[in-house]
């Protein structure tokens, strides 16, 4: 009865997602692996991992590290290319039944671009997600989520030129991501996408060498969600009208529903589901029973719905200490 | 691959490695030599992800049937914590996970080369080659003595047995290599299975390329997921038509390779790696890639 | 015999410390109340509890918050002020018989240098940590040390004015560390302090309120052990003259040593020293183990040792994914 | 302040509560009512930090001689983990820390006030203050009758006691303070101490501040170090000559304060604290403060 009542569709500015919950690039696969161990079709939708125009063979391992309540990832990208991509995943990704966001990644404008263009057509493709917080060999140490303009260059050409509503996935690495989400969404991104992992690094104390290939990773999982849900607040209170995508050490309904309380429009789940594939499928079915449990219709209900006291409010500076 | 609550059976210690056995019965029906299973780590602890073993055995009929056997050693957290488990804990098991070791079409005589630990899965293998009325021989190398893993048994699934010890505590002191250009040729060998460190599985590789013979190796890699999505686990292949080369993933298109085509210099990064551009293709012809003894896998 | 050559002494530029190993600023008081289960003989040296001029009540509870593998605190700088200070704790910093480092905070430059003064005077006080990563409320927002020139403003103002040595504490939560690092050191500062807590937030899922009374705080502990390493590690090989305090998530002489290979000349234990109000010691006694085994004779022979091939090597960029 | 790896003793239920006796000659000796301990979770496990728990009991004479006890619920990871610990299992505790309950000058009745597990370091309390001639009278107030605390033993520690539960289940319907006017005139309390929920500690205090009676309350804030180092568990407190606040730390100055001089208002977050400036100083006259009935702590 209760329960009748409640829905977990979520409308993310016209892109309408079965739940709240989707799998996050690069740790999802196209779904089409975690079939065997997941019922997709109770899932909020899928984001693939991120594409690049050609085949990338990625960096040597190792491409991986166990961290305290996270991981380091260098995986490099490795993709088979936009074309190869979709001639294997196409056919599964219209049939799947829940809705894809394909991931796009490049290292100049121009790339995004193409593989925007290429990517579009796709039956069953409701958004893009361009993953601007990759490496940028054009400009080295830097990623184009780094900076604002940059940022914007990149989004605002896919933006204009494809026919898909576009998420900006943004990195924490900076000093104001709300400048950087602002100048991304000015220049016609319809939602954001946080977190991407943090930049990080391990070294082997025995063998003095550093313990990624690629020396440096991103550090993911539980271990970061502090750090997610305060961006996710920083820029849902900057910009309440655009659609954010939160993520970020989810694992629990209890974790996701922070990061709408903070004012995520949805999340994502990603390392969670290394250990438990089911993840994404759980938590939303988590969220649902809160929601009943709360008497609330939709997840809806719980986006920005932190409280914060007038005399506590105003931009959150640093409290460390 | 099926995901599964599995009940422990038993925990026993088998010298310096411990044996796990799990009722899983859908896991072993359909399990096969060289795959492998991802075990859940408990809730509530600083480390997150599953951890890989080999399949040591799968019992599908007799007094066992519907139970896999796991063997080990407790190193760092996640095989200390599985030392621990007791009869009748559940463990949150995914399986078979990976390709397993083709079986040779005509070829007969197999040796099955172990290392440490790596020993484990080539007695599954053995039984199952057995079954096939293939001749196996097999060699065991260790550490020391301590180290050698099941001797016993190999000894009753092979024709012969060879062991080598780095401490000469048991067999010949050295290395399973020392022994193994020996062995192939008492045994007659047709085709090589390793599986062990992957320093020993190179040797073993270059070994049975330089001399044509056929040989699949099970290699180990660094896994997130073990179930194809991460692409952490990845292994640099050359392509059976030696056009180039691709980084595999260990967890679906491995563990097992073809000796033969795995890149071992890039991979195991020798800082003497000259060249970006695969080895010139000769070996695989030698190994008999393009024509390969067994069958691709579906 | 080996044991007898090895000497856990380190130098930073000038600054000696007994061992490589500090208690950090915030988590270790002014030593005097760790001394009951505490040999402070045995510690590297002492950061105190960041003072400002005038006395600070600090942030309302809840002030802290446990996190997977880490914990937030939002404390808001409290202390008695720089007078107090001196008046309760200089005897004791006068006779404890280990280097403090005295940590000094404001809301503006003059604040700090004026802190600076009074601070600089008192024996025992053989460097001064600029802690620039603080709220700066005539800044909303902002943090010194999130912008070059303004950390360069406030470190190169209490460098020129004060006798001490001036150490410049970082926080991560920038798109360069290294710009930042620069621009303090060109300003004359003697060191950099890496990394203060990274900003961050929880929510309590039943009541919907922030978990800290700060709204937001400052993550640590071993959870950001990796982002710590790395910042270590891009500012070392920045600036290779220049003496490093590292810090961040470490609790064992293991976790030290990544940082000192990393490019550290010395390390600050902090969270750590909750649970274990030994670990400043115990890291150190570790250290001088690994030396021993490793036939090493001091902790500078471990310092920015990282082997780095030439092909992976290059300005760190993010490879997330 | 002592540090010491402790074998417990026994890890016994009693009734929704656990209570753990451990093998602590050296705190106990120095224990007094109010103060507490920190334990040190295990190694390995997402959280880190110590959990803090009030000495419930510490013998110093008699078969128990050395030990201390603690009671506690089973609530997050680390009470939940506690319950679990066993006998001979050992403790990584650094106690006592805080400061005590003070005892009384001149005045004899002494009515102890407790909710929940928050009656746990009253048993203590009253034991000393019988030992020093007081009158000891006791409310036990919890959610229902499985969770008052200890009830047989108050009454043997007390004169009278009175129970209330919210649902009526034990004793009357309600909260301690329906029934605190009502004992204080029966046992002519001169004195109140109260340990239990913050909301209860207010009210009571409320009452005790509003009569005039003198009343210490043992308060909890989160602790990230228990040592006074970290500033994260303040409560802020009213100077006793009413010249402003300070926020003290509970586990230096805490967690046993002066009731009258906790600014509730400010420290329990009504959304209608009118201002930022301490309440006028008339309650801490009627309380007692600057002559205050008992000695300052040391
Ligand atoms: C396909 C495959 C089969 C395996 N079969 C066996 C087996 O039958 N018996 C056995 O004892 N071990 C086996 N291993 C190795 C085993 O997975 C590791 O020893 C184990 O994961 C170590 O976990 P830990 O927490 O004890 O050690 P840690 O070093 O703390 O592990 C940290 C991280 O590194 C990973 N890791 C560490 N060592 C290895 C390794 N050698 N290979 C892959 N990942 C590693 C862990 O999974 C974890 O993610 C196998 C590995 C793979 C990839
Ligand atoms: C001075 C003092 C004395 C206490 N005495 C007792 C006692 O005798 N019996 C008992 O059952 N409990 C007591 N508590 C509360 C007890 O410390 C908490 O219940 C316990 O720390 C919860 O840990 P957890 O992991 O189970 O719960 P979690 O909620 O997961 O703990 C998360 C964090 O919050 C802290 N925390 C949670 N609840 C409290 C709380 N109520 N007070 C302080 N910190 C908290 C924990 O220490 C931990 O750091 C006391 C607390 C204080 C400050
Ligand atoms: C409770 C707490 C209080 C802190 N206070 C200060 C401070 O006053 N000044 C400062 O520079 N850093 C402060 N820090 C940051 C630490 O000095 C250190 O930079 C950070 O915690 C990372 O190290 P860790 O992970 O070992 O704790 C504080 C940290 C904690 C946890
Ligand atoms: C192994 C791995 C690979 C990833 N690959 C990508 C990727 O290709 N594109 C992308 O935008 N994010 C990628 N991510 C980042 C995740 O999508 C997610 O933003 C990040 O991991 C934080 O969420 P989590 O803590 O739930 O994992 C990857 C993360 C991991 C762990
Ligand atoms: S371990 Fe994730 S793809 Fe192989
Ligand atoms: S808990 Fe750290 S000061 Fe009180």
């Amino acid at each position: 009865m209760a329960r009748a009542r409640v829905s977990l569709g979520v409308d993310l500015g016209g892109v309408q997602l079965p739940t709240p919950v989707l799998g996050a690039s690069g740790t999802f696969g196209s779904g089409r692996e975690l079939a065997p161990v997941l019922d997709l079709s109770k899932v909020g939708g899928i984001v693939t991992k991120s594409v690049t125009l050609r085949p990338v063979k990625g960096l040597p391992t190792p491409r991986m590290v166990e961290t305290p309540s996270g991981m380091l990832n260098a995986i490099g990208l490795q993709n088979p290319g936009i074309d190869e991509f979709l001639e294997k995943e196409g056919p599964f990704i219209r049939g799947v039944g829940v809705p894809v966001i394909l991931s796009i990644a490049g290292k100049s404008v121009e790339e995004f671009v193409q593989v925007a263009m290429r990517a579009q057509h796709v039956p069953g493709v409701v958004a893009l997600e361009a993953n601007i917080s990759c490496p940028n060999v054009e400009r080295r140490n830097q990623v184009f989520a780094c900076h604002p303009d940059a940022a914007a260059e990149v989004v605002g050409a896919v933006a204009r030129l494809s026919r898909l509503p576009v998420f900006a996935k943004l990195t924490p690495d900076v000093t104001d991501i709300v400048e950087v989400a602002d100048a991304c969404v000015r220049a016609g991104a319809h939602g954001i996408s946080l977190i991407n992992t943090l930049l990080a690094m391990a070294i082997d104390v025995e063998t003095f060498r550093p313990r990624l290939g690629g020396v440096t990773g991103g550090l993911s999982g539980p271990a970061i969600r502090p750090v997610a849900v305060r961006a996710v607040y920083q820029v849902a209170r900057a910009l309440p009208e655009v659609p954010i995508i939160g993520m970020g050490g989810i694992r629990s309904a209890r974790d996701a529903v922070e990061f709408l309380l903070a004012g995520a429009w949805a999340v994502a789940v990603g390392t969670a589901s290394f250990w438990n594939p089911e993840s994404v499928v759980d938590v939303g079915r988590g969220i649902g029973e809160l929601l009943v449990r709360r008497g609330l219709r939709s997840p809806a209900d719980l986006r920005a719905r932190v409280v914060v006291e007038e005399e506590e409010a105003g931009e959150p500076a640093h409290r460390g200490g | 691959m099926i995901r599964k609550k599995c009940e422990v059976l038993s925990s026993r210690r088998a010298g310096v490695y411990h044996t796990l056995t799990l009722v899983a019965p859908e896991i072993a029906e359909v399990a096969r030599p060289g795959q492998f299973v991802q075990i859940a780590v408990p809730e509530g602890r600083e480390f997150l992800l599953r951890r890989p073993f080999s399949i040591h055995e799968a019992s599908r009929r007799g007094g066992w049937a519907g139970t896999l056997e796991l063997a080990f050693l407790g190193t760092g957290p996640g095989t200390t914590w599985l030392t621990q488990v007791q009869p009748h804990d559940f463990l949150d098991v995914i399986g078979p996970l990976g390709k397993p070791f083709p079986y040779p079409r005509q070829l007969t005589n197999c040796l099955l080369v172990g290392g440490g630990y790596g020993a484990a899965p080539l007695y599954f293998l053995a039984k199952e080659l057995n079954a096939r009325q293939k001749r196996v021989d097999m060699i065991i190398g260790a550490r020391d003595q301590d180290r050698v893993f099941k001797q016993v048994e190999a000894k009753r699934l092979s024709v012969s047995i060879g062991i080598t010890t780095e401490d000469g505590s048991l067999g010949d002191r050295g290395r399973v290599t020392d022994i193994l250009p020996g062995m192939v040729s008492r045994t007659g060998a047709e085709v090589v299975y390793a599986c062990g460190p992957n320093a020993m599985l190179r040797a073993v590789a270059a070994y049975c390329a330089d001399h044509g013979i056929p040989c699949q190796v099970a290699v180990e890699e660094l896994m997130a997921c073990g179930l194809g999505v991460c692409w952490t686990c990845t292994v640099p292949v050359i392509r059976r038509d030696g056009s180039g080369w691709d980084n595999l993933r260990t967890c679906v298109e491995g563990p097992v390779f073809n000796g033969a085509r795995v890149w071992w210099e890039k991979w195991l990064r020798e800082p003497s790696v000259p060249t970006q551009t695969p080895p010139h293709g000769f070996r695989m012809e030698e190994a008999g890639v393009g024509g390969e003894p067994w069958p691709e896998h579906e």
